[in-house]
């Protein structure tokens, strides 16, 4: 009866790219939630993915996982995979762990669509 | 040590559940924005107390829902910060074992060690005496600062 | 009654100071919406706790800023909800002697009973045999189901 | 050496009339210091005093209470008080305590300089 943990997960299309925008927490709970819409979503084809993460307010090392494994998974199936949108926290996160250069990241929506 | 801290204001027995670290993350940067920590100095104390859970669900409980953590918060006596302490009587390892991969090394997962060390102005991680592992988490407003010993 | 809940997921010992209820809304109220309750009821379950515990430090305690007092959170067994149980070891009252005033006459303060029992579904206020107090709050994502029973 | 609570209280003017916005939950913790703003700012004898509650996400019995003493001692000295940009809990909880109705409640700051 309990309810398990949610992240709500918007997904828009754009030109052939798909931008995904979780709401939300992306911790141990939450993580698998998102690994599961980005599989979904590469499995698709897209001309690009990107990830808006304007409204996550705060993301744990199971998150960070779960973006470099997305990555990685993006690489083999050549699909750009951009990041756009950080919340302080969450770039401040992005540096500690020195994947700041790893992703491509944008300021925001549009420009990760241009670019 | 003792006289370093105030007294324990909250202490916290949590089941090792995942979805109760959002709960416990929620309260400690209300407090820790209390003690005078900034917006980012208190999101690095709780990613790195959410390191620490984690850890200890996964790694210490194997994934049992009902193992035991506590954890207690205490503000530091000598100008504002955080003290957090987490206690399990979950698997007792060597803390010398958990080094963590080398960040140069991109791959998914194998950050929490790293993220740990990094983020707050004390790391420890120890066995307890009475069996599972105690891991100490100090932040401060002004980070390492040089009039700690007055 | 135990089987009417899921084990308390979390327990809490708090110092009867004012300064903690912000960190111990912060808490119920992320377990409250991850429970299920919205945005309103959450509000008015953390709001109902407030006041149970700010009579315990200004009453209870009579403002001594170290009292103990115990939280424990639950999430209900049927529907969405979540329950707090509060306990203290301070003055022991007869619950029926704390009626709070009637709401027609406005004036400062006076409004925390009154508020506890209309916030939620369900409201005790009783001794413990140890001493001290104990209040149970209830509060379910849909108020009073009429499946209650099943 | 621990820091008190604090509540940031940015204090404006308009034609003789004093605005008070409170940034931060109002509780037994922090009202007292909203008390103390109030108390002051009467004591100058502004045309209106207004407590714009927009950045209040949260206030339990003490704000009430500290509101309703402001009420009294404004209706002393002819002072007239008004609350405006109350946040959806707020407003909730000005209803379940009935106090709704006893305060002459605005939507935002510019409607209660000119009501
Ligand atoms: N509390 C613990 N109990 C047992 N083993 C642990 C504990 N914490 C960490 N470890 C071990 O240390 C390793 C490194 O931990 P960490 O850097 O957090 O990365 P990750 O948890 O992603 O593997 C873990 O993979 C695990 O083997
Ligand atoms: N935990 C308690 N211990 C002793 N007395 C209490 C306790 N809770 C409430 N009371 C009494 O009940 C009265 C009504 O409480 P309440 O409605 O919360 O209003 P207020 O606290 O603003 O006076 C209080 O004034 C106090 O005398």
């Amino acid at each position: 009866m309990q309810p398990g943990p949610t992240l709500e997960i918007a997904i828009d299309t754009s030109n052939g790219a798909t931008i995904l925008a979780p709401k939300g927490d992306v911790d141990m709970a939450r993580s698998p939630l998102m690994r599961k819409a980005i599989t979904e979503s590469l499995q698709k084809k897209p001309t690009a993915l990107v990830l808006d993460l304007s409204g996550v307010p705060y993301m744990d090392s199971s998150g960070l996982a779960t973006m470099v494994e997305a990555l990685q998974n993006a690489r083999k199936g050549q699909t750009p995979l951009k990041l756009c949108g950080l919340t302080v926290r969450v770039k401040s996160i992005l540096e500690i762990a020195r994947l700041n250069t790893v992703f491509t990241i944008f300021e925001n929506r549009e420009q990760a669509l241009q670019g | 040590m003792t006289e370093r801290f105030h007294d324990p204001a909250i202490h916290l027995q949590i089941l090792s559940r995942p979805e109760l670290l959002a709960p416990v993350r929620a309260l400690v940067n209300t407090m820790a924005m209390h003690e005078g920590l900034d917006d980012l100095a208190a999101c690095h104390l709780i990613l790195a107390m959410d390191e620490a859970l984690t850890n200890v669900i996964r790694h210490g409980y194997d994934g049992d829902p009902n193992g035991r953590i506590w954890i207690s918060v205490r503000a530091l006596l000598e100008g504002a910060g955080l003290q957090v302490v987490i206690e399990d009587r979950a698997r007792t390892v060597d803390p010398d074992a958990l080094q963590g991969r080398d960040l140069e090394d991109i791959r998914p997962g194998g950050l929490g060690m790293h993220l740990m060390r990094t983020l707050v102005d004390r790391f420890e991680h120890a066995p307890r005496t009475e069996g599972g592992m105690r891991v100490v988490l100090e932040k401060r407003a002004t980070p390492h600062p040089a009039a700690a010993a007055t």
